[in-house]
């Protein structure tokens, strides 16, 4: 299989399509859709196929949105794809990976206690595994923009 | 399994001279382009204080020269930046950054003490001081 | 390995904190490792020890400040992290260095990893117990160092990287220097590789300890040595091609064993790869032009963008998330993802089975970065209320 | 008080020709600590000066601090310097152990080991050249010859 043919199964889910700087092709895709993406992917390249890089969020206030980004790492040829989808500020709720992918789990745990994207179905998730208890007490998450810390 | 000769080194060591340099009587070679501590020549400073936004480390406090030194005109502030040795992290943003080239480098290292060590008395001994009358 | 099946804490295990202040331990990190007799059967990681808030301080301070404040993530890496910072930089304002300047960035980077991947290997000969070895190498190590304070002004922390190229030019002498060097260093590394490969002491502590099956790597997402060890082909530098690493030649070791002494066997060969790779460079440095750009006449504003560079650490890969709004001169948002946060982490079910001596031999070859791991944002649990999450549940991400 | 100066005196006398060090990190970059761990190798040698690290803390004379000191290590870092036997002695390596460094703003951090412990010696850089710790601990053994050094945690 190459890189087109990987690429395409991701095509099939996005609502549109962009590319991030240096190269990286990107998807924006529904919330909802990320963990059958994710579900996909091993169903058709196996575990061995390719490894989920790093999530990142990031809190866009003036948006009232908070955008999260998974890195994917294709193997062999080490193609980074972005899958990129938009989540509300306020209640920000998306499905777990964890029992697919072992290796979300940092990235997990990280995302919600900095910027309280709650994973639905993981079992690890904790308020003070990075934040001190007198600010994770108060319900600030420190990377959101208003948090004031 | 064939072990390698390590204890040829061993003994090649013991005949040997040590490699050790000898610290304080001897000094071990420094490039002398190294970087070591840096101080503000005062009489090329304007006191435009870019080095103090631009410090990483927030070590450069621009400071008022006392009265008793003779400032060049180009100075109007007659401030200068002292550099807490203790605080600055050697990047040398500040020499590379400073619109009129006033940094003094030097690979000067041996510089610790049981107080703080500023670069007060190095940046004021590039001035004149004022003739009393 | 058992990462299918839960181990049940039998009532006579013995607990046995390691860390954060520990003679065989150079790092501050507690691991609580939970013993039946000498067989270890779960490990806990208590850390916080190390988190300085990096995230949030890039985001309160300007691009150019960054740079030195990412560089002091790790001490060990520092060139690369700074590497992976500039070039995302570089992408957001659209400048490229000239050829002179991504070779040096390569030389300097590579540098390090020698340096890095001799540290490791030295610290692995005396986690064994053998404790010439160690000297032997710690001594010849002090060669490279002497290399990058050549090139680079300073012995660990190079601060060598600037927006569209590097922060000073080396001349005939210095390369002459570094070269003499890199050329005397080879026969050494040859010589301890040999070491490695055959002393029965090393070969007897190392072989068939906290072995990682191809699978169990990527699913982990493990990276670097880590992963090339155990026959997973993951190199940026090989696969995006950063700075000049389309123009020098180097090949990307794998092996298949996945065992410590696998790991240390593809440091010592990725040392060789990388004298091969500076001689390349010193031999081949082009001359076109200067590459030390004035840093008063960068730009001092950011257009909107965003960029997510990736760069071969000594550990892995690293990854680089840098935003711009475009309204200020702070960055918007900056992510740094490093090796050792999912080498670490993830790494609890490679413990279980073996004993307890074997816990710092095992953490060891993973080559454990800790301040690189707890960069994140805030620290730090109250003293008493002890949150940790079990690495062995961790590890296992819920998978029964 | 007699007594206890020539106790004091006594243990300096002691020490000064075989202190142990204790590294601790708190919070480092790892920097620093790579050079600590360099200036124990053959090119450098503290143990000519009998300078040598001990496996232990309680073992201890000399405590070397690296790092910008977080929170959660300035916990330990109390306790361990109060584990230590008298007298004893803090040096603090590196722009962050002493001001906190590029770190200082951040606030998990509580910057500078003399706002926990009492430091005898400072030592800049970043890292400081090995060269640079030793020099710190020829000053530091020069100065408990003189019977000069005022932090000694103890009287």
């Amino acid at each position: 299989m190459d890189v087109a043919e990987k690429l395409k199964l991701l095509e099939d889910f996005a609502l549109e399509k962009s590319v991030l700087k240096p190269n990286r092709k990107l998807f924006v895709v529904e919330p909802s859709y990320v963990r059958r993406i994710f579900e996909s992917l091993i169903e058709k390249l196996g575990h061995g196929g390719f490894y989920l890089s790093t999530i990142v969020g990031t809190d866009l206030k003036e948006e009232n949105k908070i955008r999260l980004d998974y890195y994917v790492v294709m193997l062999p040829e080490e193609e980074t794809v972005v899958i990129r989808t938009f989540l509300p500020r306020e209640n920000p709720v998306i499905d777990s990976l964890i029992d697919i992918i072992p290796g979300a789990l940092a990235g997990e745990c990280e995302t919600y206690d900095l910027l309280g994207v709650v994973f639905r179905g993981n079992p690890f998730l904790k308020r003070g595994f990075f934040v001190p208890t007198d600010v994770s007490e108060k319900g600030i998450y420190p990377l959101r923009k208003d948090s004031g810390v | 399994m064939r072990r390698p000769k390590l204890i040829e080194v061993i003994f090649r060591n013991l005949v040997t001279k040590p490699s050790t340099v000898q610290y304080p009587r001897e000094k071990t070679e420094v490039e002398p382009d190294s970087r070591g501590i840096q101080y503000a020549d005062l009489s090329k400073c304007t006191g435009c204080s870019l080095c103090s936004i631009e410090c990483p480390a927030d070590a450069i406090k621009m400071t008022l020269i006392p009265q008793e030194y003779e400032v060049p005109k180009t100075n109007p502030r007659r401030l200068f930046p002292l550099i807490n040795y203790g605080k600055c992290v050697y990047c040398y943003r500040c020499v590379k950054i400073c619109p009129v080239n006033a940094y003094i480098v030097t690979n000067k290292y041996d510089i610790a003490s049981s107080t703080r060590y500023t670069s007060e008395n190095l940046s004021l001994a590039t001035l004149k001081k004022v003739v009393s009358s | 390995m058992g990462i299918t099946k839960v181990v049940e804490i039998p009532v006579v295990t013995t607990e046995v904190p390691i860390g954060p202040q520990h003679p065989a331990l150079h790092e501050p990190i507690m691991l609580k490792v939970y013993a039946d007799g000498e067989e270890v059967v779960k490990v806990e990681v208590n850390t916080g020890y190390n988190h300085r808030g990096i995230e949030k301080l890039c985001e309160k301070n300007t691009f150019y400040r960054d740079i030195f404040i990412v560089s002091r993530v790790c001490g060990i890496c520092n060139a690369v992290h700074a590497n992976c910072y500039v070039r995302a930089l570089e992408q957001i304002l659209d400048v490229t260095p000239n050829r002179r300047a991504k070779f040096l960035r390569v030389l300097s980077m590579e540098l390090e990893r020698i340096h890095s991947h001799m540290l490791i290997n030295a610290v692995m000969a005396e986690i064994v117990g053998f404790e010439t070895l160690f000297m032997q190498i710690m001594l010849d190590r002090e060669r490279v160092m002497k290399a990058k304070e050549i090139l680079t002004g300073n012995r660990v922390s190079a601060d060598y990287m600037m927006v569209s190229g590097v922060r000073r030019d080396i001349d005939e002498v210095k390369r002459d220097k570094i070269k003499e060097i890199l050329l005397k260093l080879k026969s050494k590394i040859e010589y301890y590789k040999k070491v490695f490969e055959e002393d029965e002491t090393l070969v007897k502590r190392l072989v068939d300890v906290g072995r990682v099956k191809y699978e169990d790597a990527t699913s982990h997402s493990f990276v670097g040595p880590l992963a090339r060890a155990s026959g997973v082909r993951i190199d940026s530098r090989a696969s995006d091609k950063y700075d000049a690493y389309d123009e020098i030649p180097f090949n990307v070791i794998t092996r298949t064993e996945g065992d410590s002494w696998a790991r240390m066997m593809v440091r010592w060969d990725e040392i060789l790869e990388s004298i091969e790779m500076g001689i390349y460079i010193l031999n081949n440095l082009p001359s076109d032009g200067n590459p030390v750009p004035d840093e008063r006449r960068l730009p001092r504003r950011f257009p909107p963008g965003e960029a997510y560079t990736r760069v071969e650490a000594q550990r892995g890969e690293l990854t680089y998330y840098v935003m711009s709004d475009g309204k200020t001169q702070n960055p918007y948002r900056v992510k740094i993802r490093t090796p050792s946060f999912n080498n670490i982490v993830n790494s609890a079910f490679m413990y279980v089975k073996h004993t307890l001596a074997d816990v710092p031999v095992i953490l060891t070859s993973i080559d454990p970065c800790i301040s690189c791991m707890e960069r994140v944002t805030l620290i730090d649990l109250e003293k008493g209320v002890r949150q940790r999450i079990p690495l062995k549940q961790l590890s296992s991400g819920g998978r029964k | 008080m007699m007594q206890e100066q020539k106790a004091r005196k006594t243990g300096y006398r002691i020490i000064r020709y075989s202190p142990w060090l204790v590294h601790f990190n708190t919070g480092a970059c790892n920097g620093c600590d790579i050079e600590v761990l360099a200036s124990i190798t053959p090119l450098y040698d503290p143990e000519r000066f009998g300078v040598k690290l001990s496996p232990s803390i309680r073992h201890g004379d000399i405590l070397v601090v690296t790092g910008a000191v977080t929170k959660k290590a300035a916990d330990r870092l109390k306790r361990l310097y109060d584990q230590m036997p008298c007298p004893k002695f803090v040096v603090a390596v590196g722009a962050c152990a002493i001001d906190g460094g590029v770190f200082s703003k951040s606030y998990s951090v509580v910057g500078g080991a003399d706002k926990v412990v009492p430091v005898a010696i400072y030592i800049p850089g970043c890292p400081p050249r090995p060269e640079a710790i030793l020099d710190g601990l020829v000053k530091l053994l020069t100065a408990l010859r003189e019977e000069e050094v005022q932090n000694n945690g103890c009287s």
